[in-house]
Parts: C-alpha cells; structure tokens; sequence
C-alpha cells in the first residue's frame, strides 16, 4: 500500500483507539453522540464525497479505508459516515453542505425503494407545496436533514417537520436510530425530477465503500476469533489446535486476504461495474460466514454484547439487507457475464 | 415402519397453537426480547391451562417445537421452567422427587441446570465448583455460567467436584450432583444481560460461596454426576433439536407467507426460481431435521437411546434452525428485517451452542460410531 | 412412530449383501467399468437365486441400497432390468400385463423407459418423438436419448405425442405411452460412450423412424401419457434415492475403514478432528437421507404417494451420495484414489442428474408445498 | 496485463487451437504423443523451470500463464508441462535436462510421500549398489526417466530399469499414466541425500504453478457452462435464464475473477509462502466447485466425455490429491495465522 494511505489506516486506527474502542457498545445501546459526530468530522471522515473547494472529487482508497477500518470496531460509525458522505453527493445546498460534514447537524438518504424486500404501503405526497406522508425504513432516522423520494418520483431534500414514528426492528447497527419517519411540512426542497435514477447512481457508486464496510466487519470478527483461538482452553488445548476451529478460521482468513487484495486493486483504479459487483457480492457473503464462524468459535460467550462478537454477526445481515439488494445485483452482474438479460426467471 | 405422527401429537400440537393464538401476541414478544424480561405471566397461563402433559414426552416435544415456530423467545421461556427434572425423575430419591420434582411438575415451581462453568463451555469433564463433605452436609464453592432460569429458578441440579480425579485422563470421575436451593447463604445469581437472542429467556451466573447444602441433597450416588449429567444431555437434546424445528419451520412460515404476497413474479406467472428453490432447500432440510429428530426420540421414548442419532438431531436441527432463519432474512429483505422474523435470526443461533456445542455433538458421533465400527 | 426396519427388511439385507460378497468381486466391477460392460452374467445370477423380490416393494429398495453400498455400477445394473414396469402394471391392460410384464418379473425378459429426448433433459412436455395412428397400429418418429437398457431390452415404454398440444401453455396434454419392441422395424439403439461413472450400465440413444406398433401396445388412455409418467417418477425417484444411500453409506464405509487404519492421530491419542467432523457430518446426512427415503417410500407403498416427500428424497439423497463420495476422497486422498472408492465419487453424480435433476426435484417440491400453503 | 504477458498467452492459446483443441478426447484416452511433446518443448514449456544458459532462472508469471491456459483446454496437457519442469528442477545433469527439455525424453517426480491418504507398504532399496523395489503412485510412470525417494531417505534419479506394474485407476489427467512401478536396476543416480527436504522443497515451489492448473479447469469449465447456457433452452428458456443457474454461474464468476487478480498480483511478486498457500488453497476449492457446476448445468450431456466437461470434474479432484495435501498445507498455513503450531488436534 501507499505511504499516504497507510498514513490514513493509522489516523483511522488512532481514531479508533481514542474515541471508539472503549465506547464501542456504549455507542451500540445509546447512540453515536454529537461529540463524536464532531470528531469525525474533524478528521474529514464525513466529507469524503464533498470536499470544501475541490469539488466532488471523491479519492474511493482513501474513503473505502476510512469505513473499513471504522467497521472493524464499529460497523455502527461506519454506516453512519457512510449514510453521511451518501447525503452530501446528493444535496446541492452549500449551507446544508457545510453544516452536515462540518458535524453540527446530520444528514441521511433514504434508499428503501431500492431493497429487497420492499412493498411498503404507505404514501409520501407533495400538495399545493406541502409534503405529508411517511416513509418506512430510514436509518439515521433522527438526522436533521433526510434525502427521500415522493410518491409522484422527485427526490426532496427535507429540513425540517418530520418525526419518528414507529421504530423498526433493530438487527444492526444499534448506533442508529432506523424508524419509519412522518412528513408534515413545506421545508423541503427539490434534488432532481428523476428521484429514482439519482437514488440508483448513488447507491451504485456505493458499491466499493459498501464492501469496505463489510471487508472490516470480516477483519474485526476474525480478528476476534484469532486472539480468542490462542488464549481459551477447552479440553486441555487451546483452541487454536484443534483443527475445524483452526483451519475454518483460515479459510476464512484466506477468503479474506484475496478480496482485500481485490479490493485494493480496485479502488486503485477506476472500477467498471462488474468489478465492483464481484467485490460486493463476495464482500458481504464473507462478513456473513466469517462473523457467523467469529460467533461460534466464542461459544456461549459469543452470544454476549460484551464480547463485541455478536454485533458483526447482526450488522452483516444488516448490511446484506440495507445496503445489498442481492437478486437484483445478481441479475445486473448475469447480464453482462451472459452478453444479454439472465437470471429473471 | 410408521412415520405418521399419533393422535396425542396432534391434540398437543393443536392446544400448543390454540395457546400461542391466545397469549403470544407481538406486543409481548417484542417487550420481552427488547427489555430482556422473562414472561413470567405466560407460565402461569401455561401451568393454569395445562399446556405441558409431562406424562407424555412426544406431547412436550411438539409443544416446544410449535411454541417455537411462533416465537422461539416465548415458546422456549414457557416449555423451560422444568429444565432439569429428568436428572431427579431418573437418579433422584423418593425423597427428593417428592420435595422437589412434584412442585415442579404440578406447576409450584422453577428448577435449572447448572453444569457449564466459566472458563469450561463444553468441556464438562475439566469442571472447578467443588462440594466438600462436611458432617451431614456438603459445602459447594465455585461459579456456573450461562444457567438458564439462573435469577428465577427456586432450585438448580449442579455439578460439582467431590473427590479429585483419579488421573488426568479420568477428569469425569469424582463428580458429583446435588440439588441447591437458590434461598441458600451464599448463593448469588447474576443477570446476564445482552445477549444475541432468546432475550426472553432468564440467564445468569451462578455464584456458590460456602454453600451448605445438606447431604440427603446428593441426587444419587457420589462420584456418578458425569454420568447422569450426560444421561440428561441424551434427553434434552432432543428437546433442543425440537426448538430447532419450531424455529425453522417458523422462519419458512414466514417465507412463504413473503412469497405467497411478493411480485417476484416471471414470466410463466410463476414465482421466481431464486424463491423456489429456498423454499425447497429449507423445506427439505427440516422435513430431514424433524424426521431425525423424531427417530432420536423414539429411542429415548421407548428406553433405549441411541446417542449418534440425538447428537446428529441437536446439531443437525439447531443449524437447520440458523439456516432457515437466515435464507428467510435475505429473500424477506427488508419487511423480514421490521418484522418478528428478525428475532428468529438471531434467536436461532443460540441451538448452535448449548446443551453442546455443533462442535461436540459431532465428536459424539464420529466417536460412537467409530466405536461400534464393523457393528452393522 | 415406528423407526425401525422390518424383518423383511433386514432379511432382504442380508441377501443383498450375501449376494454381493459372493459375486461383486473388484475385477467384475473394475471391467464393466474400464470397458463400459453391462454385467449380464450377474443379471442372471440375481434370476436364478430370485435376488429381487417384486412383490415386496421395501425389499426391493434396500436391495438397491445394500448393492450400491458395494458398487454402484453393478448394483444399479443388477436392479435395472424391471425398470419401467410400474407403468404396465398400474397402467397396463391385462393382456400386455401378462405380454410384457410377466416376462420382466419372471426374468425372461428386460425392459426400459423412453422417455427423455436429445432436446429435452428434465423437460418432459416438450419432447417431440409422435406417434401417427394408421389403422389398426400406430407409427413412432423421434428419437430418445440418456436410455438405460437402451441396447439390452427387449423393449420400452415410450412416451411419444399423439396430438398437437391444445394450447402453447397446455403442452404436457397430448401424449400417450407405448410399448415397443426394440426388434421392432425401423428401431435403433446407439450406445453412448464414454461416461463419467455407472459405466457397467447400458445407455443408448433410441431412434424410431417409422416404428409400427400394435394399437393394443396403447398403454392404458391416449393422451394420458404425461400423467402415466410422472406417476412413474414418483415411485422411480424413490429407488433412485436408494442408490445415493447406498452410494453414500459406501463411501461413509470406506473413509471409516481408511479412518481405522490411518495414522491421524492426535496427542490424546484419538482420531483427528478433521476426520471425525467429516465422518459425523457425511454419517448424519446419510441417516438424514434414509429416512427421508423412508418416509417417502412408506407413503408410496401404503398407496398415498407424498411427491413433496418423494422429491425431497431424491434430491437430498442424491446430493448426499456426491457430497459423501467427494468427502471420502478427498481425505483418503491416494488410497481412495486408487481403488474402488473413485468409482463411487465418479458414479454418484449421475444421480443429481437422471430420473429429474435436483434443480426439478426443487421446482416440484416448492410448487406444490405453495399450493398447499395455509394447509397445515 | 502486461504485454509480453499478453503475448504470451496469446501464443498459449494458439497452440491450443492449432495443437490440443481438437484432439482434446483423443489425449485422454490415448495418452500425449511424442510428436506433441515435441510441440510442447518447441514452444519452451517444457523447459520453463531450466532455461538452458540462463540457469533455473524461474519466470514464475509466464510459467504459470502457460499452465492455467493448457490446462483450460487439457489439464492432462498442463500436468504433464508441470511435472516435466519439476523433474528439470531437481535434475542436475545436463544431458538429462537437455534431452527432456527438448522433448525426446521425458522425466517425471514422485511425489507420493507428501501426498495426504499416502501408506504404502511397499519398498523402495538399495542395495549393493543395486535399486531393487516398488513405488506407488507415480504420475506420468511411461517416463524414460523418474526422480523418487528411496527407504533409506536419498532422493535417486533412475534412467532404466524399471517397468509400470499396476496401473492405478484415473480418476484423472488420462493423458498421463498412472501407475506403482518396479524398479531393478543400477542405472541410477544420487540428486541429494536428504531426499524428502529436497522433494518437499520443489512441491513447495510448485503452490503457483498447481494454481494455475486449478485456475485453467474453473476457467475452462465455466466458460464451456455459460456458452451452454446461452445455447440451450428447456421449459421455453435459455438455461440462463433461470435464477439458479444464472446467479451460480455469476457467483462462480466473481470468484474465479478475484482469484485470477490474486493470481496475477502474486506472481508478479516474489510471493511469501502464506499468500501462495491461499491462493493454492482457493483456487484447488474453486476449481472443484465450478467444475461441478458445470457438470450440472449441462444436464445428461455433461457426464458425457463428448461434451468435454466431466474431465473437468475428474481433473480438478485428482489434482485435489496428487498435488495438494489438505491437512498438511492448512496446518502450515494455520501455524502462521496463529503464530505457533496450530490445527494438529
């Protein structure tokens, strides 16, 4: 790796080791704070994708290092940069622009229409210049500003006048709030006609920092289960020395160490779309496997919140589900293997 | 051979699901798992209406499985409070089934196991809670982890060590049980809170500080606990497997259910194949699970245990269960995420773990048979 | 519920296994490999000493299981030649009954089943060989391909269209099953070369160019033969999952067999973890299978066919045979390659692939458990 | 890519098209011929590990795109290339390498005693300066010349004297025989005394270039299943069509494409012993899977060795065993990841 982005791994590792480490559940069952939002913000972590004076010139190795090593600690900081720095390639608003990677407020972007899984009843409207209505399924659900699409197809920006109204389930990513969200208000502005397209572009060029999330929620579980194979003893062994905990382990070790090759190599240059599908597939089917394999070799210890074992098991599920719509990038990646449509039937 | 299930079966199962229709409503679900609160009311409801026929053990097996495919944190907290008894019902006392196992069987009472320790997991045979004899009590010192029903259990079956091992490759000798009431001096519970799943359920660690427990308190013969700890691990792990099949058929109900009502239509007017073959797959494997499942239990049923058979139902039942849940949570998507379906994710993966890891039950097998080899 | 086998059963076994210990020598079974040599010398050994008892369906099963046990060219050679004639006797009039079928049973004669087509694979509404009524006969175009017997049977039941379909979606309607002579006029048989395994058996491409058959070779209605077969599938899938048991528990016997000679042994003196996982998991599977297979057979011959039960039989047999063959390879490593135990890992994929692919057996059982949805 | 590499491959798959394509069932079942050995040495492959006047001046990169593009066409072809050179690696003497180099002899190593299932009772002596025995397992045993260890340790190469015994049976490689072997004879010579140092050394060496046979048979088996999918139709569809073999098929894809950059990047390298173990490890695996998943997507077709598949299913098991040893090479890999001896239990 280069020296100026192994500079950048070692400010995220300090970052981590000072703000993030010892607070990693506490962030998990009470929320990211407002001090810490700070502090990201202060590294640059949330303006990845609008840097003040250069424009949109996203540098994806050092953004997709920035959220792999966040998630090896805490997949639920990661997630929140990542929704950050989703929002702010989408608004055009200077004032907005400036106070959301400045962390004095926070912003997300609702993407639902495009998840699997998705057939939601309820309406979000605009009439006589009013928005009404709800949306399911918003993390960062208690940001200040929401990105979302109406029902007649525009993507809005919306500032102020709406509210949390049912919380979801919360699988993963306990540091945000994921709720559905009521609409009433005229404080809100209009991003493009096209809603659904923008939506699209976006969540597409999210494929790369969307693996990187997942490559640390793998590096942080695995890196988990190692320390613990050499240090428990059942039946007179370390763990470690008995083979299907030690060679499943490195398995996965080496699964993993190739797709961080690939990912590396990737965003060195300018991935096309198969490229960065075949890391995204790969990438969020490994978190699943290796935290799941990170659980069980922890025992019944694993299935504690103390351990930090079992929130890469949830939040990889979680982010296979809010940020992977796998039948359809399936079926995106068969088309262009197969030279025409595939996989529909 | 008959694979029919009887008519005993089939009346538990309707009453099981008559219950949870009744009393296991989301609302309460959700609470439990959120707030980590045993559903104390539910199993007075249950002893109140007489959900669980302890004379018939296939009654108990469907209730739990269908008790789970409902809600696996509510359906295990309800079928849970007698966890245990067989160890008294086969190697206890008159005495002691009279003073303990009748208040538990009439409903009077909660009773729970405690063999894992700390630093032990599933190594039970390298256990450290020690009982020393003294006049006509033992005193118990040492710690029990993960204990199911550890805060609300009135007493608890425990293992502990009474003589040390005659040799290191004989830990599993000079272990003793006993039957600790948790009112003891020196006794301590303490809560453990966040884990994965079965959030519903009680656990705690189990604390003995010079406990006193009188002697007549001795659940059979000194020196044979292994054993009867073991014996026990024969029964409650088809319990488990049952769990098992009530969690992965619950996760399938709700795939189906996404499936019956998604527009994940081609052009046949046929779902498409990506759905259908998960159904099939999970269906396949807990029609495997259950049948396993079941053969395990008509051994046990009829007094003749076959240990390869349980083991392979526990491990193959309990990774059926995270198997399903998880094919259901990534076809279901998002609704699967906002729903109750979540909880079976994360439920599951508990059967995975206890009354033996995957990882000993497999060990189990392979030795067992590799024993009997040339046998068939 | 009732696990246990019958002493029919068991007897039939212990026939199975005589017979294979006396005649399965290894030279036989490497020949009709090496040579794609159909082993009819054992054929009428297994007449003669009345190995198959047609009159017993179970027995039949775990005949075909205990044979592929020992190798599985020569146990599905051994049992093959009746294959098919379920359709005469559920479908057949008295008179082609006591033509055809008595032959078979009385071994005098070998029969097979066109029905798969160049074209066509697992798509059986789609085959395109017709048969043109003209007078008092009928006259068969087409051609059949993957046919086992193809060269050695005295004749087949045959699927062929009659009619135009009635509509583009209604394409399974319109055909009809007859039976034909292989000295018929007009009919040849190709034998196909160069398989991956059961290469002790016979397959052939068929060709009918202008083939007469008698009208009364019609079996039972015109334009009932799409049904007529896959009521056929439905009992030959379940001897097709008996091979993969006996494919499996083969490959299970040999790796236990390598596992007791070997020198894996860790410092406590025990097998490798590695070694006992696989053989808990590759056993567990196959107990899994068995009685998957079981209860699809019990099912069928009490007269109450279970397809859901049948396909999931199959496929998870099948997959059971590959993944158990595979398993054993690769840890017996050059011992397994080079003796018998590469045949089973070459043999047993055909069985994800003839009598529906595993990828149909998915369809089936999603389909129809969809449609039953809300039942139980 | 770069373009002497491409080149490179370019020539490879011409002699594909001009030497084996079409003769690929013909290899299998009558073995390679001398006159397309001749082609082989003509070409350089076989002498890759020797280059005459450059000394053992190994271009692993261009070594290995020569195996993984033989070996997509004809893995028996691949292997024969790849024993060929090991034995020119451990020989010493010039004439013998000079001979074999250009194809009028061939040499081949016996592995055997690192392979995993590997008990033998035969022996192997010598005595009174006489070679008197049995070898098992050696792979290519028509060979003028044979390198093997002898039971008392030293490592012989033996260049007359000895005849093919027993055939093993083939799973795989049918170009190739296969056979135990019976020495007796004094035309031998000593290549080193610590015979297993030496063999374990040279096998070590060959983690790449195995892979690149491993990745020849995925490569070759997946592309054969997605232009079969396009071709043939069943129940109105094209095969790919159809979810379960389109997202198979891709799935397969994306991992053989991150393993081929892996395979690239490391080559170019000089590669530490853990990256070539994983992607040995990975690619022996995948090559099992993608060949099975071709078997299956070409129906009765694919167990028909008209249709070129089932080879492929055979090959990539047999060099599952005689060149990969499972529990050997994750322990070695295991000891690293743990950093002290692990997976023994």
């Amino acid at each position: 790796m280069e020296e100026e982005y192994e500079i950048l791994e070692n400010t995220v590792k300090d970052f981590n080791a000072k703000y993030i480490e010892n607070n990693a559940l506490k962030i998990e069952n009470e929320g990211i704070t407002e001090s810490l939002l700070k502090s990201l913000s202060e590294q640059g972590f949330l303006s990845m994708a609008y840097q003040v004076g250069a424009g949109k010139n996203l540098d994806m190795k050092a953004y997709s290092i920035i959220l792999e090593n966040l998630a090896k600690v805490s997949p639920s900081v990661a997630v929140k940069v990542l929704i950050t720095n989703a929002f702010l390639s989408v608004v055009n608003e200077e004032e907005v622009l400036s106070e959301v990677s400045q962390g004095s407020k926070s912003g997300t972007v609702v993407f639902s229409e495009l998840l699997g899984g998705y057939n939601s009843k309820e309406r979000l409207k605009i009439e006589n210049g009013r928005l009404e209505g709800k949306k399911e399924f918003v993390l960062g659900s208690n940001s200040d500003y929401i990105v979302t699409i109406v029902d007649s197809g525009e993507l809005v920006l919306v500032k102020s006048g709406f509210k949390s109204v049912a919380s979801h389930k919360k699988l993963g990513f306990r540091g945000l709030e994921f709720s559905t969200v009521s609409f009433d208000t005229k404080d809100f502005s209009m991003i493009g006609k096209e809603g659904i397209d923008i939506l699209r572009k976006t969540y597409d060029e999210m494929s790369i920092p969307i693996s990187a999330v997942a490559l640390g929620i793998s590096e942080g579980s695995l890196a988990k289960a190692i320390e613990y194979g050499k240090v428990r003893m059942a039946f007179n062994h370390y763990l470690k020395d008995f083979q299907p905990i030690a060679f499943n382990l490195t398995t996965n070790m080496a699964e993993l160490s190739i797709l961080k090759q690939y990912f590396r190599d990737i965003t060195s240059s300018n991935p096309a779309g198969r490229e960065s599908l075949y890391l995204k597939i790969r990438a969020i089917e490994i978190a699943k496997e290796v935290s799941k394999n990170s659980l069980q070799t922890h025992g019944g210890y694993g299935y504690l919140e103390d351990f930090g074992v079992e929130k890469f098991y949830r939040d990889s599920m979680a982010l296979s589900i809010l940020f992977y719509n796998e039948e359809k990038e399936m079926e995106k990646l068969a088309e262009m293997i197969f030279e025409s449509r595939a996989g529909f039937v | 051979m008959d694979f029919e299930i009887t008519e005993d079966m089939k009346d538990a199962i309707s009453k099981a699901r008559a219950f949870a229709n009744k009393y296991f409503n989301e609302e309460l679900a959700a609470k439990s798992d959120s707030m980590e609160k045993f559903p104390m009311e539910l199993v007075e409801l249950s002893r109140k209406e007489n959900l669980l026929d302890y004379s018939n053990p296939w009654k108990v097996l469907v209730t739990i499985e269908e008790l789970c495919r409902r809600d696996p944190g509510l359906g295990i907290s309800v079928t849970i409070p007698a966890f245990g008894s067989e160890v008294l019902m086969l190697f206890g006392s008159d005495k002691l089934k009279e003073k303990y196992l009748n208040q538990v069987v009439a409903g009077k009472a909660i009773m729970g196991l405690g063999v894992t320790e700390p630093g032990g997991g599933s190594d039970v045979a390298n256990i450290k809670t020690e009982a020393r004899r003294e006049g006509d009590h033992y005193v118990l010192n040492g710690g029990k982890m993960f204990i199911s029903n550890g805060q609300i259990a009135d007493f608890f079956i425990v293992l502990a060590r009474t003589s040390p091992p005659p040799s290191p490759d004989k830990k599993h000798r000079g272990m003793s049980v006993f039957v600790v009431e948790s009112k003891s001096k020196g006794f301590t519970a303490n809560k453990l809170h966040g884990k994965l799943g079965v959030r519903a359920t009680n656990t705690a660690e189990l604390i003995f500080d010079n406990v006193e427990v009188p002697a007549e308190n001795l659940v059979g013969e000194e020196g044979k606990g292994f054993y009867y700890i073991m014996t026990f691990f024969n029964i409650s792990r088809i319990y488990v497997a049952a769990q098992g099949l009530g969690i992965a058929q619950g996760a399938l109900d709700r795939l189906m259910d996404f499936a019956s009502k998604s527009n994940n239509i081609n052009d046949a007017g046929e779902l498409k194949e990506g759905i259908q073959f998960a159904i099939a797959e999970v269906a396949t494997r807990i029609e495997a699970a259950r049948n396993l499942t079941y053969k395990a239990a008509s051994f046990l049923f009829n007094f003749n245990p076959n240990p390869v058979v349980t083991s392979m139902a526990k491990y193959y039942a309990a990774e059926t269960a995270v198997y399903a849940a998880k094919t259901a949570m990534e076809i279901t998507g998002v609704t699967g995420l906002s729903t109750e379906l979540e909880r079976f994710y994360r439920d599951s993966k508990i059967l995975e773990i206890w009354e033996g890891t995957s990882e000993v039950e497999k060990l189990i097998i392979s030795r067992m048979m590799m024993k009997n080899q040339g046998g068939n």
